[in-house]
């Protein structure tokens, strides 16, 4: 199964153009509700009385809307097939004849179902409330207060301005400040002078002419390992050993200008250590 | 200032002064406060909003305060004083509905009532307006937090009170505003299936699946 | 609505709600071409002019501009109690946020987690509006004094306990919380709290917590 049976939000286009029908397939929902939205507006479909509905009805629809979505290939999330499965349930025992003995477990299915009707109606009040709060004419869309900023003279309130949220940024914004002080930068990664005196040392035939320090240097990759400063100054370092070694001669014609470096033509022997 | 204090066309006079210039809306107290000493603000009250009632300018009872307002009636010639108010998505309003008909809510009664969970920002984007704030803790397990409405939220929606809300007496009286749901009245509540291990097992046709889910499940 | 447009009681109401909402004086043309075909405006203002004459609130021109305000008369009910109402700097609801979390803490402690010095005024502007106290002294080197939240406090944050302070998971659930928690983030549940050595009166051996507070507060 695709992960995306799990994503959070599903997304229907309206089915404009779905007929009247009571069976037809209306899909008006958006990303944010779930599979009592959806139950709720096939309960609507039925026209009846919530708690006088037709669970066995309502189950029938709402798988039907199940599979279709699916066949749409819309990604469906896992609160509608969880509700689906709950639904096939409670219709199959609802239509099942009532075994002889009381059943063993679990609530009566009538009970069941009275529960569902139950749950769509608070939902449906909820949704006659935002209706309700929507038509309340509302400051600055339907009723104006002053609006003069220049005359309005500000009346103080003893109250202090600050609310639980606020004191909740307020604590939260100092404490991930805080964690960001406890971080602890990368360690910069150097190119180690003994690398540096031993590479130098290798290149000393070639360096017959002046060449300049940063041509020397080794160039750093643009995504791992040292800089191109840490490169330079190693080298650097290193070349002043081998001068010191007499090894090498170094020059710079004025300060910050290059530095050039050349093999020095005579001079003590080698030592090279074992 | 040579009227009497306590002639009661003088303090209303005041009264319909300090609510024109006020910066929002004020309680009895801060008229009190503001008024002479022995000045009747209540009566005054009154005489303001019996003479503005019906007028293009009303006295109106928002959060247990007041405020003169515009006539809801002329909202239409109001054009340029129009704020496109900022708008909330259709769950944010449910959200918000809820909380206002049910508080004190925890986060599990919002959820419980839409069927959905509650997405991330639609709490933080309601505290953020000013519309709802923490109340407090439920004493029962886990101590969760509550959410209720502000004094901002009546004022947006010209509410007086919480009892003012639209039908909320009619709701309660049939039990819509009751969070408990009846014992062995168990719906089962999809979006709180937290493992998703258990619902892949039901389209493999796993043994311990129910074996209805197979009929619309397993068909892809 | 159903009024008609050219009856002269509503067009009086019109601009009645027109002058009141405007962010500022409204000429005639202003006025005309807000209000529907055919009124007559100056008919209108005259009947405003007349209905708020004497009252607490009038109509004023102003180079030609009409516009509502207090009667000059009412001038000292306005101007005596100018003042911006009171607000808490970020600092100070910083600092409050971490004695209210972290409570009893010292100055040492609010500094390290603010991981700035505290300015003096700070805190003594919240002792001063009575949101925090002295709590004691910690049984530490320097045995300094520790700071904890009032009643008052609770008061001002509709809190009954500081058990019900909101604590991480509402933070997360607020979406404050985000990203970059570090995995040893905890909030601190200040109900829980205990600092039994070191109540004032223990320390002090007797009961008048108020004057070793005086003595402190200045002592600095």
């Amino acid at each position: 199964m695709s992960a995306d049976l799990f994503q959070s939000q599903l997304e229907f286009e309206a089915a404009d153009g779905a007929a009247e029908a009571g069976e037809a397939l209306m899909v008006d929902i958006d990303g944010y509700e779930g599979p009592l939205h959806v139950l709720l507006m096939l309960a609507r479909q039925q026209k009846v009385d919530l708690l006088k509905l037709s669970i066995t009805r309502l189950a029938e629809q709402y798988l039907a809307f199940v599979q279709e979505a699916r066949r749409r290939r819309f990604s469906l999330a896992a609160d509608y097939l969880v509700m689906a499965a709950w639904l096939a349930f409670l219709k199959s025992r609802l239509l099942l004849p009532r075994p002889e003995r009381p059943a063993e477990k679990g609530p009566e299915p009538e009970e069941m179902a009275a529960a569902l009707a139950f749950r769509l109606m608070k939902l449906e009040a909820m949704r006659k409330a935002v209706e309700n709060l929507k038509v309340r004419p509302q400051l600055k869309r339907d009723v104006f207060t002053r609006g003069d900023p220049e005359a309005q003279v500000v009346i103080p309130s003893r109250q202090v301005d600050a609310t639980l949220y606020d004191l909740m940024v307020a604590y939260v914004s100092q404490r991930t400040k805080e964690a960001q002080r406890l971080y602890t930068p990368m360690a910069v990664e150097a190119f180690p002078l003994d690398d540096a005196r031993d590479r130098l040392r290798d290149m000393l035939p070639r360096l017959k002419a002046w060449t300049g320090l940063r041509t020397v240097a080794p160039r750093a990759h643009p995504d791992a390992g040292p800089s191109q400063a840490s490169f330079v100054a190693s080298t650097l370092s290193a070349s002043l050993e081998l001068v010191k070694d007499g090894l090498l001669e170094a020059r710079q014609l004025d300060a910050f200008e290059e530095i050039y470096l050349r093999s020095r033509e005579v001079g003590f022997p080698l030592e090279l250590t074992p | 200032m040579s009227a009497s204090f306590h002639d009661p066309a003088e303090v209303e006079r005041m009264v319909e002064a300090l609510l024109f210039a006020a910066a929002g809306p004020l309680s009895l107290e801060d008229l009190q406060r503001r008024l002479p000493e022995g000045a009747d603000a209540v009566a005054a009250l009154q005489a303001v909003r019996d003479r503005y009632a019906g007028r293009g300018v009303e006295l109106e009872t928002v959060a247990d305060r007041f405020r003169l307002r515009t006539a809801p009636d002329l909202a239409w010639l109001m054009t340029e004083e129009r704020e496109e108010p900022r708008r909330l998505s259709k769950a944010a309003l449910e959200t918000l509905a809820i909380i206002a008909y049910h508080q004190p809510v925890t986060r599990a009664d919002i959820e419980q009532v839409r069927g959905v969970s509650l997405n991330k920002g639609t709490l933080d984007l309601l505290l953020e307006m000013g519309f709802v704030r923490l109340r407090g803790r439920r004493r029962s397990p886990g101590r969760p937090v509550t959410y209720g409405t502000t004094d901002l939220f009546l004022e947006q929606f010209s509410l007086a009170t919480l009892a003012d809300l639209p039908g909320a007496a009619e709701m309660k009286a049939a039990g819509l505003l009751d969070m408990g749901v009846p014992a062995g009245f168990e719906v089962p509540d999809p979006s709180r299936a937290e493992d998703p291990v258990d619902l892949l097992s039901l389209d493999e046709g796993d043994d311990d699946a129910p074996e209805f889910a197979q009929d619309f499940v397993g068909e892809e």
